[in-house]
């Protein structure tokens, strides 16, 4: 039987593989899931694994060599913003087509790129409108320092002062160059193992009550901060965090006690109740169990939003290949742009116009057992990457 | 009576409350061989390592040469005015050929750019020859100094010592490892030496100290500082040399 | 190792034969690697692959010449090549304009660089305005890594730091360049750094013919860099440098100072791993914070022990076995190759303490021995 | 609206259960506020861990449910009326068994909660423990609600407790804020001022603003010299909590560097694999802790196998801790000894190399802890002993940085008696300066370069122990302290441990102080490392040097 | 009664030289044998090939019975043989007394033996007890001699190794030492005091210490050997009892 070559780009080693080592399972799964009922167009799919091992340049090789070399259809990958803005070029040039299926900051919008991820507006701003109802009247901003982050803090800052919260209740600090804000929060490296100093400085920010703090601390950080935090004796109750990097994925490597009562926002959550994930679920475990794949780890897995968003993903790839009825890059784009629907484990997910995704969106509350409990949700909510300056004043 | 081209003045060294060098006052004339003798840790090398700016002495101490005070100068400094020395454990570069130990060693401008543009022409060639044979390693011109044996680097430093051709020469226990008939060589290298240069000499071997201090003068430190100081018989016959050095045997 | 005893090698003939190698390389990979590649024999991926790997055989020589020649082990030669990087990529990111996205969203009419508008600026910042300038870029690639070169060579050598010492310092300064530029604030694009390039000297990075240049480019540097180097190690600067290495202490006493040496050789080699950064971020189409990591250095280094440390021709393959077999095992074995790689470095140290290099001579040995053992 | 004075608190909750409408529902429950008893408080735990139902019957009728006792096959429980306690009847008249996922859970979100919590605060006012009246008291004092007020002035009549009546006068104080009597709020400023809490700094700003705004400028001023008293009690936690940090920070980066101090330090081994070595001890806790708990299941190279557990709980479980550190430290210098015995041995005499098959060594370990672990960190719980607080003066000192302190004075008391004291401490370090030497007078070189590598990492497997108390625990743990190891033992001066506390402890406090005054991660380390380059300049070799006279060392 | 020590035919290369070509050499215990030659004829060599720094390439090399050649270096010492090297490979950074300690320890040797030993080497060289606590790096080149034979001593070797000696040391020590060697080869008593007494005793074992010293300086040699070998160019060329060591031996085989 004929094969098409599919590209799969994520790092297997080096930092960022914590994470992305699981998108990479998720997408050897819903190959073989495909290939069992027929491929996509009578033809097998045949995965090119490569490594992107964490390195910038070394992912841009890779995007070149899947492209150029193995000719790929397709390709599912990246996951932190810069991997994807330096492979972004290699696409364009080669006139590729990738699928990134992590939240990220928006500010772009490439025909060769197609956006499954959370836009900011589908995570950061329901989160933030749910800890306004709940009356929260305090923010604190934490991240890591890098592009995410920053952006999505940026648009925090202008959501929060437009929903009229003053600029003294938003923790972290400012940087202002020139009148502009150019950044707004408190961020720490990555790899950062010590928040003691930060800790302390929340206690003090909440120590009047109704504060939260909106996290976008990346990956490994996590568990230091969270660490810290119960240390000092702040709990959810006291003083919640809503973080937007942690997943159940990343949440298996966190002290789960200590953390109840924390929430999380994402269009995805694996305590979903719904057949389609309860299927998919099993599904995936099913596959994991009887998997040959080398490096595969098999027990305590879990299931999350970029894994979900990498699922769809190819389910969406696949309904618009068969609906150009070819492989053809600006066909199968023309396809992906005109609405298409896949009803996904988290719901339906419907394509947009710029290349982004309407999905629901979920705000959970931490469980000791690693999930969440989902506590509200939004439905069908539109993909928008341009938000910086949106809700200015 | 002619300025001493080495002027000692006063000079201390303390190492973590160690004196290695107390109050010591030293001048030496141009073109005289000096030898200098003393009890192990007495501070003979201390005392050039601090003339050769290995060490710097305490504050208060003056060490001129001719007119230039040697205590604000840096090692290659010294070096450059015209202060060579070889050390009491020889030391080469190891992983160069005796040749080019020479080589590196060789009279002339030392700086960065210079070092880029120098070629040997036929003088240079010849000295090292002529060199090669004084120190009897010219079979293992291209040997690494490092595959040397002890008496043979000995050999090789005194010859790195000639070509840079310096005013005052400070060698420590050259004679150290080398076979009565060498030393007696070493001897009379030096006495050929004094006149044009200025040497001071550190060796505990007295036939040799005797070789080369027949017109001289010898220095006795101890504990720092000079115990006496004369022609070889007065420091010989010295019966506090003999108590702390000498000992009661023939020397 | 040649025996003492044994006659020396006439050098003369060592030479030449030398010369005619390396022309021969260099014939091939400035000349015929290209055609090859124009004839359609050789593909683009390739071309732009050699391109980056010739680049990290410069950034190997740099660090060869610091440390297998001067004995000076730095962990952040990484800093000048992507300083070098930098300088090139602030040109490049001038030369987007009209082609950058927040530019097709029509939201940049000066032209700035994208993640310019991102933080709300609508005019450039002064500090970049002459890196529109290709030839003021190209100094820059010379004299900012120079100077920052200078100022901590400076400071490192007066002081007589050495050994480990200089080795921690070294990786100190490019971690804290690293954590600087990941600050948006810096204005040097933050942790996305520069990226998204269009066009060099007018021509578009679409046109293969572009990479075929740069590679060109990157080939004759590395030429020149070899014979330079190479007749360097020759001169009596090179003893001198060679004998800082094995007694540094020493050579102060023969008149030389030590940290002039250091220091022009350390400005050196930062300017030839600045050089090979500009040439690399263009092909690589990517700079940013995270190659001045000090891993970064670290993995050049083990370019340079693998290939063979005190040679030239060492670096050169060590930088270039290893990136390809990177390049090849991150595919055939995503999975376990850092296992590979890792296995490699430990056997290499332990077997060959010499290097890739020193295999020919080893085999040389073995039957020189065995022949020798015959008659 | 308000609850017919005939319900009692239970059938207050009944009736809030029934209620549709959120808001309407915590209007309900507020009723509840200075009213109740435990039971209030029992329904509102089962509220929140949803084990509150509702029971429709045939006829439409709802009743609130709570489902207590043993679950039988068909998962069925007992039914007690929310409103009155008892069992619930079915039209039978016997008692209905009803299992969960019959019936309607009871929902609830946040601010309900906060709601409840108010209850119960009330009713804590009384609890017996002084942490929990405190907590009581300080919710109702950021509520500013004066109806609290007769409540808290009765309450700080009876109060023995000394900081429970601090907080009670601070939540005075700030009720009376709200006061409409300038006199009132006057006097609450002066006890704001007394008590200068930092928790009073928003309400006192707010009540400045509202004075200001109010053009009362004896308000004004008296806010503003509360305000001032609070930032001096601020300046004074933020001194001394820098101080506990850096010193907490230190001790962090001691015990992780002590081990290398080891290889590095005293052996000359430029050992990359430290990291990995951190990490291994790491996991062995983390393999420590599952056996303790349900087992561990594994499945490295495509193989699967279980380490069996103990399925201990409480205290038993949490004495997993005290078995690891010991575990941790053994099977750490055990992967050094193998290390030394196959590598490391080869390379004393050329230290460069070491750094190179090292970072080999480490790429290798890197990959074999993703394979048999996963490429997720992992989860390490610490135990309670070790993640609560002390709080003296809002200087807050966590029980895991204390133990760490205490910790690292401890193993670094250990390693100086072992160097200096004991035959084999003087054998290592003779044969670290010159192994050949050492040889020619007969020390068994080999063993004691074995223990003395297995030593310098069995230190940083129990550093691994402790950082997995502290942070992540995965693969490439080890490359988060590689850099900060080096950088820590090269300040010091190779070879001194004495030189390697101080500047652990250095680094440490100059990190947290300078974050402290910049307000910035990022800033305060890159200083700290331009402070090491300056202070290199000064020092070139370290904070202590070891001089020698030889010509080369 | 067989040798103590014997090296029959011994061959040794260095990074592929061959230094040594078929040695031959014996001592016998309570014996002081010196071992002469020329600047770098190989006297270096053969005493590392004895304890093991070198690997023998060819030959054997028999120690009270044993293959020593077989063992490492350290295991050697403990059989028995301690070492004075050129070059005194003091351990820098350990003071005066923890390098005196390093012999003590291995030899497994306490309490009131080791302090006899201890006395004993003090007495000998008085200038290290006034230096116990300062670092062996710091010592002047004749105080680390001093340390290095003390040190050797304390191992309490049967036969003991000493590779240039006087070399670096006063005049007055050297007469010391070489008084020294002559009474632990004669199993002689100092007439001072008891303690020393007792640790001769200890040191000395019964006059089973024999001595093998490579030295330049033919009077010393004369003084406190039994029997001379002279080497040239890797192989011993000439061997007998001192008194043979004639001015025209000297001038044949030790003079250029
Ligand atoms: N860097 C130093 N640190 C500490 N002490 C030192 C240092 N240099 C020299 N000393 C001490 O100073 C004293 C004099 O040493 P020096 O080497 O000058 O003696 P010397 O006269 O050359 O002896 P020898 O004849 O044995 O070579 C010794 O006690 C030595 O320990
Ligand atoms: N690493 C080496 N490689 C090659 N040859 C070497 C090496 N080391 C020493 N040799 C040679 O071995 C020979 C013997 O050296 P050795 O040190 O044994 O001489 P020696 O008799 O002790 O001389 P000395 O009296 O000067 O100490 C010398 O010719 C020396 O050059
Ligand atoms: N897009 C992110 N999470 O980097
Ligand atoms: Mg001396
Ligand atoms: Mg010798």
């Amino acid at each position: 039987q004929e094969t098409v070559k599919v590209g799969v780009l994520h790092s297997l080693s080096g930092t960022m593989a914590i994470s992305e080592t699981s998108l990479r399972d998720v997408l050897l799964f819903t190959f073989d899931e495909i290939n069992a009922k027929g491929g996509v167009l009578g033809k097998k799919i045949e995965p090119v694994v490569v490594d992107g091992a964490s390195n910038w340049p070394l992912f841009a090789e890779k995007a070149k060599q899947l492209l150029e070399q193995d000719k790929v259809a397709v390709t599912f990958g990246c996951w932190t913003s810069v991997s994807r803005k330096s492979v972004l070029p290699v696409y364009e040039k080669n006139n590729g087509l990738l699928f990134y299926p992590v939240q990220y900051e928006g500010e772009e919008e490439s025909q060769n790129v197609f956006y499954t991820a959370e836009a900011v507006n589908q995570q950061a701003t329901p989160a933030v409108d749910y800890l306004l109802e709940q009356g929260y009247k305090k923010f604190y901003l934490l991240g890591s320092d890098y592009v995410y982050p920053q952006t999505t803090n940026l648009v925090l800052l202008e959501y929060l002062l437009s929903k009229g919260v003053p600029l003294a209740n938003i923790g972290g600090g400012l940087k202002e160059e020139g009148g502009k804000v150019i950044s707004a929060g408190k961020y720490t490296p990555f790899g950062h193992t010590d928040y003691q100093q930060i800790v302390a400085e929340i206690k003090q920010f909440a120590a009047g009550g109704g504060a939260a703090v909106i996290s976008t601390l990346n990956g490994d950080t996590n568990v230091p901060f969270f660490k810290e935090y119960a240390a000092a004796g702040l709990t959810a109750d006291t003083c919640p965090v809503v973080s937007f990097s942690i997943s159940e994925d990343e949440f298996r490597g966190l002290p789960a006690k200590q953390l109840v009562g924390q929430l999380g926002c994402w269009t995805y959550f694996q305590s979903i109740e719904s057949p389609a994930n309860k299927k998919f679920i099993a599904d995936f475990q099913a596959w994991l169990a009887k998997s040959t794949v080398s490096g595969i780890v098999k027990e305590g897995r879990v299931t999350c939003s970029p894994m979900v968003l990498s699922y769809d993903g190819v389910y969406l790839w696949k309904a618009a290949v068969e609906k150009a009825g070819s492989f053809d890059v600006d066909a199968v784009r023309k396809a992906l742009q005109s609405g298409l629907s896949f009803d996904g484990p988290g719901g339906k997910v419907t394509t947009q116009k710029n290349m982004h995704l309407t999905k629901n969106v979920f705000i959970g509350e931490t469980k000791a057992d690693g999930q969440f409990k989902i506590i509200k949700s939004f439905d069908n909510v539109v993909g928008e990457p341009w938000l910086k300056g949106k809700y200015k004043k | 009576m002619p300025s001493p081209i080495l002027a000692v003045e006063d000079v201390s060294k303390t190492y973590d409350g160690f004196k290695a060098i107390t109050n010591l006052n030293f001048y030496l004339d141009q073109g005289e061989l000096r030898t200098v003798i003393g009890p192990n840790g007495a501070g003979k090398s201390t005392f050039f390592d601090l003339i050769s700016g290995r060490a710097k002495p305490n504050p208060g101490g003056k060490i001129t040469f001719g007119d230039i005070d040697v205590t604000q100068r840096n090692e290659y400094e010294i070096n450059r005015i015209g202060i060579g020395r070889k050390f009491q454990t020889p030391s080469v570069y190891s992983e160069h050929t005796v040749f080019d130990n020479l080589v590196l060693s060789l009279k002339g401008p030392r700086g960065v750019f210079s070092s880029l543009f120098k070629r040997l022409n036929s003088g240079d060639r010849d000295r090292l020859d002529d060199l090669l044979k004084l120190i009897r390693l010219d079979d293992k011109r291209s040997w690494k100094a490092g595959q040397l044996a002890h008496g043979e680097k000995q050999w090789l430093e005194i010859g790195m010592l000639l070509a840079s051709e310096p005013k005052l020469l400070l060698i420590d226990e050259p004679a150290a490892g080398m076979t009565d008939a060498e030393t007696h060589r070493t001897g009379e290298l030096l006495l050929s030496l004094a006149g044009k240069h200025s040497l001071i000499v550190v060796e505990h071997d007295m036939g040799f100290v005797r070789q080369i201090a027949s017109n001289g003068k010898v220095t006795v430190l101890h504990q720092g500082s000079v115990l006496c100081e004369g022609k070889f018989d007065e420091v010989q016959n010295n019966q506090k040399v003999r108590e702390v050095y000498l000992g009661r045997g023939k020397h | 190792m040649t025996s003492p005893l044994s006659a020396p090698i006439t050098s003369s003939k060592r030479l030449k034969i030398e010369i005619g190698v390396v022309a021969v390389i260099a014939i091939f990979l400035i000349v015929i690697f290209p055609l090859l590649n124009a004839w359609g024999m050789v593909s683009n991926f390739h071309v732009s692959l050699w391109g980056k790997y010739l680049c990290y055989a410069l950034l190997a020589i740099s660090v060869d010449l610091l440390w297998g020649y001067t004995g000076l082990l730095s962990l952040g030669q990484a800093l000048f090549f992507s300083l070098g990087g930098y300088m090139m990529g602030m040109h490049l990111m001038l030369m987007i304009g009209e082609l950058g996205k927040y530019a097709e969203a029509g939201k940049n009419p000066n032209g700035l660089p994208d993640f310019m508008i991102f933080l709300g600026y609508t005019t450039l910042p002064d500090f970049w305005k002459p890196f529109f300038s290709f030839g003021f870029s190209m100094a820059m690639v010379v004299l900012i890594p120079g100077l920052v070169a200078y100022v901590f060579g400076f400071l490192a050598f007066r002081s007589r730091i050495k050994g480990v010492y200089f080795s921690i310092l070294t990786q100190a300064l490019t971690y804290c360049a690293s954590l600087m530029f990941f600050q948006n604030n810096l204005l040097m694009g933050g942790n996305n750094g520069f990226t998204d390039f269009k066009r060099i000297l007018g021509h578009t990075f679409a046109d293969p013919a572009t990479y075929r240049w740069l590679y060109i480019a990157t080939a004759i540097t590395l030429v020149l860099v070899y014979v330079g180097c190479r007749v360097l190690s020759r001169t009596k600067f090179g003893m001198v440098q060679q004998a800082i290495r094995d007694g540094e202490n020493r050579v102060l006493f023969s008149g030389y100072a030590a940290a002039h040496f250091k220091l022009f050789v350390f400005v050196l080699a930062a300017l030839i791993a600045s050089v090979a950064g500009a040439l690399f971020v263009p092909q690589a189409g990517i700079i940013n914070p995270e190659e001045m990591k000090p891993e970064k250095s670290l993995e050049a280094v083990v370019w340079v022990a693998v290939g063979g440390r005190a040679t030239l021709a060492g670096p050169i393959i060590g930088a270039i076995s290893i990136n390809a077999l990177k390049s090849w095992a991150t595919r055939a074995f995503p999975d376990s190759w850092l296992l590979i790689l890792g296995g490699l470095f430990i056997i290499v140290v332990l077997f060959l303490p010499g290097g890739i290099v020193s295999i020919p001579g080893k085999i040389s040995a073995f039957y020189k021995a065995r022949f020798s053992k015959k008659s | 609206m308000s609850a017919a004075a005939a319900d009692t608190p239970r059938q207050i909750v009944a009736k809030a259960i029934l209620t549709e409408n959120s808001a309407a529902r915590r209007e309900v429950i507020g009723t509840l506020v200075g009213q109740g008893d435990e039971s209030v408080a029992a329904l509102f735990t089962a509220w929140r861990e949803d084990a509150l139902f509702i029971h429709s019957s045939a006829d439409g009728a709802k009743t609130p449910v709570q489902l207590t006792g043993e679950k039988d096959s068909a998962g069925r429980q007992n039914a007690l009326r929310v409103d009155d306690g008892q069992l619930l009847n079915g039209p039978d008249g016997k008692p209905l068994r009803l299992s969960a996922s019959e019936l309607t859970v009871v929902q609830h979100d946040r601010m309900l909660r906060l709601s409840m919590k108010a209850v119960i605060d009330l009713l804590d006012l009384a609890a017996s423990s002084p942490a929990k009246r405190i907590q009581a008291v300080q919710t109702l004092g950021f509520a500013q609600d004066a109806e609290k007020l007769p409540a808290l002035i009765n309450r700080l009549s009876l109060e023995q407790d000394a900081k429970v009546k601090i907080a009670l006068r601070e939540a005075i104080a700030l009720i009376q804020l709200k006061s409409a009597d300038d006199a009132v709020k006057l006097a609450a400023l002066k006890e704001l001022k007394d008590l200068h809490t930092l928790a009073s700094t928003d309400f006192i700003k707010a009540a400045q603003k509202e004075a200001e705004a109010a053009k009362k400028p004896e308000l004004a001023e008296a806010a503003r010299i509360a305000l001032g008293a609070v930032e001096n009690h601020r300046t004074a936690v933020n001194f001394f909590g820098t101080l506990f940090r850096g010193l907490s920070a230190g001790s962090i980066l001691l015990v992780v560097a002590l081990g290398l101090a080891i290889t590095f330090g005293l052996m000359r081994v430029i050992n990359m694999a430290h990291g990995e070595m951190i990490a291994i001890g790491a996991y062995t806790t983390y393999i420590v802790q599952n056996v303790f708990g349900s087992g561990l299941a594994l499945s490295p190279f495509g193989l699967s196998f279980t380490i069996p557990g103990m399925n201990t709980t409480g205290l038993a479980y949490e004495s997993y801790f005290l078995f690891a550190l010991p575990l941790s430290f053994l099977t750490a210098a055990a992967v050094g000894i193998a290390l030394e015995r196959t590598v490391i041995q080869f390379l004393y005499r050329r230290p460069l190399e070491s750094l190179l098959a090292t970072w080999g060594v480490s790429l290798v370990l890197q990959q074999l802890l993703k394979l048999i672990f996963g490429s997720n960190n992992v989860q390490v719980s610490s135990p309670s002993y070790l993640s609560g607080n002390w709080t003296v003066f809002d200087v807050v000192f966590g029980w895991n940085r204390v133990f760490v302190i205490g910790f690292a004075v401890v193993i670094v008391f250990g390693i100086w008696m072992i160097l200096t004291k004991t035959p084999l401490g003087l054998l290592m370090r003779a044969v670290m300066q010159n192994r050949g030497m050492a040889s020619c007078m007969g020390v068994r070189t080999e063993r004691v370069n074995m223990m003395t590598f297995g030593l310098g990492s069995g230190l940083a497997g129990l550093a691994g122990a402790f950082v997995s108390q502290l942070g992540n625990v995965g693969p490439f743990l080890g490359q988060n302290y590689i850099v900060d190891c080096f950088m820590t033992v090269v300040v010091g001066g190779v070879g001194n441990i004495a030189g390697t506390v101080i500047s652990a402890l250095g680094i440490g406090m100059a990190d947290q102080s300078l974050q402290q005054i910049l307000g910035n991660p990022v800033l305060g380390k890159i200083c700290v490392l331009i402070a090491i380059i300056l202070f290199l300049q000064w020092r070139p070799a370290g904070l202590f040097v070891t001089r020698s006279r030889s010509l080369d060392e | 009664m067989p040798a103590l020590l014997q090296l029959s035919q011994v061959e040794t290369y260095i990074g592929g030289s061959r230094i040594l070509r078929g040695v031959d050499l014996e001592i016998n215990a309570g014996e002081v044998v010196a071992l002469m030659g020329r600047n770098g004829v190989g006297k270096t060599t053969t005493l590392k090939s004895i304890t093991g720094m070198l690997s023998i390439r060819s030959g054997s090399i028999l120690f009270d019975g044993q293959r020593l050649d077989k063992m490492t270096p350290d295991a050697r010492a403990r059989a028995g043989i301690g070492s004075v090297p050129q070059g005194r490979d003091i351990f820098p950074h350990l003071t005066v007394e923890e390098n005196l300690h390093v012999g003590l320890v291995v030899h497994g040797r306490k309490g009131k033996e080791a302090r006899n030993a201890l006395d004993y080497v003090y007495t000998l060289f008085p200038v290290l007890k006034e230096m116990l606590s300062r670092k062996g790096g710091v010592l002047s080149g004749g105080q680390q001699q001093q340390l290095a034979i003390g040190r050797a001593l304390l191992t309490d070797p049967k036969l003991l190794i000493l590779d240039e000696p006087t070399e670096g040391i006063q005049p007055s020590i050297i007469d010391h030492i070489g008084d020294t060697l002559k009474k632990l080869k004669k199993e002689g008593i100092p007439d001072d005091e008891v303690a020393v007494e007792n640790a001769i005793k200890t040191i000395a074992k019964e006059g089973r210490l024999a001595i093998l010293l490579v030295e330049q300086y033919v009077d010393f040699c004369r003084d406190v050997s039994d029997r001379f070998y002279a080497m040239d160019r890797g192989v011993v060329v000439i061997s007998g009892e001192i008194a043979t060591l004639t001015d025209e031996v000297v001038k044949k085989h030790l003079q250029v």
